[in-house]
């Protein structure tokens, strides 16, 4: 049993770690770091730039254009960029409609979607969740119907993530509404410019524009963009939710945002002193560096079980809830450390108009950056879910 | 012990209750959020005609001649809204430390209009490095000529924008830490070297920050004694922060009755989601957070209402701890259960939340109180 | 709005203070504050004291001998009593069986059973739990068959609180099998000293023997000893669950530990210097204060709505639960200032034989008080009973 | 990064859980409890003769050879019994602190007979007014003649009442707060002065009370350097966290597994009440802080075979404090799902329930842990 890194390994955070020093424009990560509003064009111009290097997606294998990296070398990726206050890559091209066209895709799919996918040339959205469809995913009701060679969409998508950017969407529907729940459920690929399209953004309690309901009025879809076999979306749909699990813990970004509650902690005072160095709030920094600190070993174990072949299952789930909770932590308590500060509401400072801020970024982002990332426990499959999953399929209850 | 309310009470309750449930519709609510400064002049008005504005005020100049218990009753409604005028900076801070140190003069000049709603008044004593601080004052308040020049920035002054006068605190002497050579001073929104940015905050209400340049104000402006204004000043945050909590016990109210809607309607996996076991027992434990929210914020009033400060600085405290630790849990937990839904600034929900949880910030979070309880409390001898 | 006692309220508790401090034996409350063994003959004699004064029955009416007390002079003579360190009065006569005997049994019943009750000349325990049958108390088994004028009783009672010095047991017994769960159980009283009881003491984890097993061999029961009618035994079982919940929030009990765990902080030491001007462990008691503070109120309010003639109902169970929890970690919080002297194990010590002893009492019994407080989140209904009641009962789900 | 083992790793586990689940049953185990100071010297033999009392020295002298994570290995199969014997005292405190800082004679004397089981050692080191502090020591060790007379009292010496030589702190110069001047000294249990008290302890092991009185030893019997045991004796501590951690891990795992097993087969309201969801969420709670505890306390054992300190006490102060936690959690939480039958004397859960409870009172507990991860804790700069 050996906890350290390999020299390999080592000499890769070196290279990731330099490539980042000379590379990420610190525009970009100013905003990341203090929790200002990222722009398509941030999002876009960073993926071009890991593009440049050949880094766009870390978890592609090499025959599609991916680096081939191994499992740790993915994690140590991630933390370093988080860590460095990168953007986040986006996952729904890169993480999570290209493992489904990789696997499932026509060779054609395949030539005709990935590249574009790595070069960040389209800008894919997820069309999973409907209003009546959220954790129970599979009583979903968009309807497709077949008619010559193409499908007719109706129905409706919501909490669709930057949709209001998309180029292209991925979505379940229906199409044999006799058939059982998860059968009769096909996986398809629309081009959000098809007439018949509409988006209609949610506004989120933090003032933010980040989610959608896509609206699909006749819309119709080449039958080409059918993936896989009609009918048998589920299995994919279950593949593409068991598969991208790496990094789902966020430690890299849990130590970034711990980074900076230290930092705001130490700029701001408590008693003519500085925060940090009240025992209370100090203790409290304290245990969520021991709660992270032991995360990230329990991530590496995870990572390591991946590496040796196993598949990460279930224990993922843990990884989730625990890293969503202690992140959801951080940002409490960030909140709490810029005391009455936290009030001002000003959007606008944090894209980037500064003139009449009253306070600096770190404590006019701190409660709309707590607002917004309740939605990290809800997402995705909420903790609820993920508990009843760890329940059914480690426990067996 | 009696736990029921007299009549006066109960009227008091019901017509708040009614003008929150008939004005105060989701709607209304983010159309009075358009007005300048965030609230409209014609609620404000109507309140002063239901003579909420004078409801901790004497009878003789218009006042309901209630004490902490009527303003926990006013405030629990409010939060029902939750309300957006400027109660709680206006009567509740500003308008009771008048009545309490004002002079004659300040008193006559000051108290009617503002029971009136025709005079908006806001408390800043808050500065950038103070946090929750009492006693920390760098503002200056020098002597010179007939009177003071004050010199400072008090910041996240609530409702300061849209505030007639203000009540400023300035250091008269000593040193930005010491608790002794502070004064407070009334302050015309409008004098000359006073610069206030307002803006609204994250909870829908408003806020300033507040700029005094060498502001000249005369001997008649200082309020109660000079050098002497940290009980009051520390009363007057005791007397918010009781306000806020009622509003809490409202909102955290608002808060667990949807969920509990929620969780009857909503059905996933073809049955309603309070029908999952673990989704019952957080409801449960949001409301008994709820129950304990209430109960602390009724001890509170009714010590407020007494005449021992320790007892007061003590009840407020678990008041304000509950509230900060009770209320982040009903405020997280009410969005968890609701789900994506209860993110959306289109459904009432979130702005409960918001409101709830930034109540945290104001008037001494969860951490000040814990702290100043522990300070003050009580170990017994040791046989 | 008034939280104040009122004048005849508070000279109410002046004179249970002074009776106490005349007429509460300082042995008895030394083993109470330090949680020490309490005897049989400690628990008789403290209630003959109080029976001398009129007091053995707090929540008795007048007609059987009761002080007819008001529910807020029960709160404030069960919180002078807990802070003063009285031992308990127990429940299983005084606020179990006789209420039901007041209530549905025969003035023949009331006359024989009730006065050595409140004389403390007999000792009752309770025979409800079953090994099958604990939250899901329904599903008892124990039979009694009717044979002439006497019940003829065999299965197995459990958890049978100090019922190795019983005189009585008051039992639910299946009478009718054929009828459905909650019909065909029956009320009996039962002479432990009839042939066929043997008592089997349950060994709990901290040293102590508290409970036991009580089986049932072909016993003998005059059928006189049936309470109000037969098959009708449920109606009395939830008359009784539902009756004496005043009292539940255990709050003078709460203050009384409280008290001890400051005077226990303040002789430790950490660092040289009184554990409780530590910062953190100052501000864990704190918090525990807080908690109780509230509670004190909570409970306040319940027993004013009960004295103004409403029915406690299912708020008691908030209490419960808040209640047991502030104890619990109370216990934890005794457990850890005592340090490593909460590891000695020397039960002799706490009966009275200090020759040996290692450490104060206090140290000594922190860790079988912790252990043993377990049970207060088990028994009388475990707090995820509680919840479901609270559930089904107050937010209708 | 591995975290797979080396089949001579695999091999010790495999040997240890082997002889903890052929020969610690409940039964067994209650058997072996009652013999003098708590265990057997049969058992004790055996693992001797398996080469266990050998695991972290150097085979030179009949050791395996092995580091931190073979003790880590040991003790979490151990902590399945869990077992009874001195080991802990013995091989991972005192032994190894001789093999560390012992001279060579000491070693001789020493280490081969431990190996061999025929030596039990205990670490005295804590006193009345200790808690787990490295420096805090009364225990006075002044020089005369031609050594030093030792004098004091130590505390909650594990197993102390078996060893046949302590290794005992005692202060050669300065005052008892102070950080300097404490040195270590090899002491036969029969010296004369020497008065030893031993007891069981809740968890079901034994300790003693043992006293100094005007005890005297010679030159040779101090081990390393006078005056500069400090870092010698955290060291030393942060070992027997490591060891006790790791015995937590294997007794939550045993904990976790019955309380499911049982989940599964108990029955209420007609459905096993493992199908209720409340009771499931806290199940996957449970394991989530075994899981925890599991990866802190590897951590901690890879930093205890490196040669920073620093990473050391962070280390192990995270695994400590997990285990104080979440152990608290796993014993809580297994004991109120099984009910009363979890409180039992006769039920294997509550004692492994009280051995994990009881770890936080040794070796430092959350409170102690957290202190000094806070203190050491690394401050960014701001920019």
């Amino acid at each position: 049993m050996d906890i350290n890194f390999t020299p390999e390994e080592q000499a890769f955070r070196k290279e990731v770690r330099e490539f980042l020093q000379n590379n990420l424009p610190q525009e970009l990560s100013d905003k990341v770091l203090n929790h200002k509003e990222l722009t398509k064009n941030d999002l876009v111009r960073w993926q071009k730039i890991l593009y440049t290097q050949g880094w766009a997606a870390p978890g592609w294998p090499k025959k599609f254009g991916g680096p081939g990296w191994t499992p740790v070398q993915k994690s140590i990726f991630e933390e370093e960029t988080a860590l460095a206050g990168a953007p986040p890559l986006l996952p729904f091209g890169l993480a999570m409609v290209a493992p489904v066209i990789m696997n499932f895709g026509s060779k054609e799919q395949q030539e005709r979607f990935l590249p574009p996918i790595l070069s960040a040339d389209a800008w894919w959205c997820q069309g999973y969740s409907e209003p009546g469809a959220g954790s129970d995913l599979a009583s979903l009701k968009t309807r497709a119907e077949r008619q010559g060679d193409k499908y007719v969409v109706n129905g409706q998508k919501t909490w669709t993530t930057l949709g209001q950017y998309a180029d292209w969407i991925f979505c379940l529907v229906r199409t044999d509404p006799n058939a059982k729940k998860q059968e009769g459920i096909s996986f398809l690929l629309i081009d959000m410019n098809t007439p018949g399209i509409s988006v209609r953004p949610i506004q989120l309690l933090d003032g933010g524009h980040e989610v959608n309901e896509v609206f699909f009025d006749n819309v119709e879809v080449p039958a080409e963009n059918l993936v896989g076999e009609e009918n048998k979306g589920w299995t994919y749909a279950k593949f593409l939710l068991g598969h991208e699990r790496s990094g789902i813990a966020g430690v890299g970004r849990g130590k970034m945002e711990l980074r900076r509650l230290k930092q705001i902690a130490s700029k701001e005072q408590k008693n003519g002193r500085p925060l940090i160095e009240d025992p209370s709030f100090r203790a409290t920094i304290a245990r969520i560096e021991m709660d992270l600190d032991a995360l990230e070993m329990t991530d590496l174990r995870v990572t390591a079980a991946v590496q040796s072949g196993q598949s990460p299952g279930p224990e993922a789930s843990m990884l989730k809830i625990r890293g969503t909770e202690i992140r959801q932590e951080i940002y409490h308590r960030i909140r709490e450390a810029v005391g009455p500060y936290a009030l001002p509401f000003q959007p606008q400072a944090l894209q980037g108009e500064t003139d009449d801020a009253v306070a600096p970024d770190y404590a006019l982002s701190s409660a709309p950056t707590y607002f917004n990332n309740r939605k990290l426990t809800i997402f995705g499959g909420s903790n609820e879910i993920q508990k009843n999953i760890i329940s059914k399929m480690i426990l067996g209850l | 012990m009696d736990f029921s309310l007299t009549d006066e009470q109960r009227m008091l309750q019901d017509t708040v209750e009614r003008l929150v449930q008939d004005q105060y519709g989701f709607e209304q609510r983010r159309g009075y959020m358009q007005a300048e400064g965030g609230f409209t002049r014609e609620m404000w008005n109507q309140m002063a005609e239901l003579g909420l504005l004078g409801v901790p005020f004497p009878e003789e100049i218009g006042g309901f001649g209630g004490g902490p218990i009527e303003t926990m009753l006013v405030m629990e409604a409010f939060g029902k809204g939750p309300v957006l005028e400027p109660y709680v900076a206006t009567v509740t801070t500003a308008g009771q430390l008048i009545a309490d140190a004002g002079s004659d003069a300040q008193k006559e000049a000051i108290l009617e209009p503002m029971v009136g709603g025709e005079l908006i008044l806001a408390f800043a004593h808050g500065e950038r490095d103070n946090r929750y601080s009492v006693t920390q004052v760098s503002t200056r308040a020098e002597r010179g000529g007939s009177g003071y020049k004050l010199t400072g920035h008090k910041a996240v002054v609530l409702h300061g924008d849209s505030a007639d006068k203000l009540v400023v605190s300035g250091r008269t002497s000593g040193d930005t830490m010491d608790a002794e050579g502070i004064s407070l001073f009334l302050v015309d929104a409008d004098a000359k070297g006073v610069s206030i940015q307002g803006y609204p905050t994250i909870d829908g209400l408003h806020a300033a920050e507040v700029k005094l340049d060498g502001v000249e104000v005369g001997e008649d402006a200082l309020i109660g004694q000079e050098g002497k204004a940290a009980d009051l000043i520390e009363l007057t945050q005791d007397r918010g922060a009781l306000a806020v909590c009622a509003e809490a016990v409202g909102a955290m109210t608002m808060a667990c009755d949807m969920t509990l809607d929620y969780l009857k309607q909503r059905k996933q996996f073809g049955v309603p989601i309070g029908t999952f076991q673990s989704v019952q027992h957080r409801m449960v434990e949001m409301r008994i957070e709820l129950e304990q929210a209430r109960s602390a914020t009724m001890k509170a009033a009714a010590k407020l209402a007494g005449d021992s400060a320790a007892e007061r600085r003590h009840a407020v405290s678990v008041a304000k701890h509950q509230v900060g630790v009770g209320g982040r849990f009903v405020s997280e937990q009410s969005i968890q259960l609701h789900g994506g839904i209860g993110m959306t600034e289109e459904y009432a929900l979130a702005h409960y939340a918001k409101r709830i949880a930034m109540i945290n910030n104001q008037f001494g979070d969860a951490d000040y109180h814990l702290d100043r309880f522990a300070a003050d409390m009580e170990v017994p001898e040791t046989a």
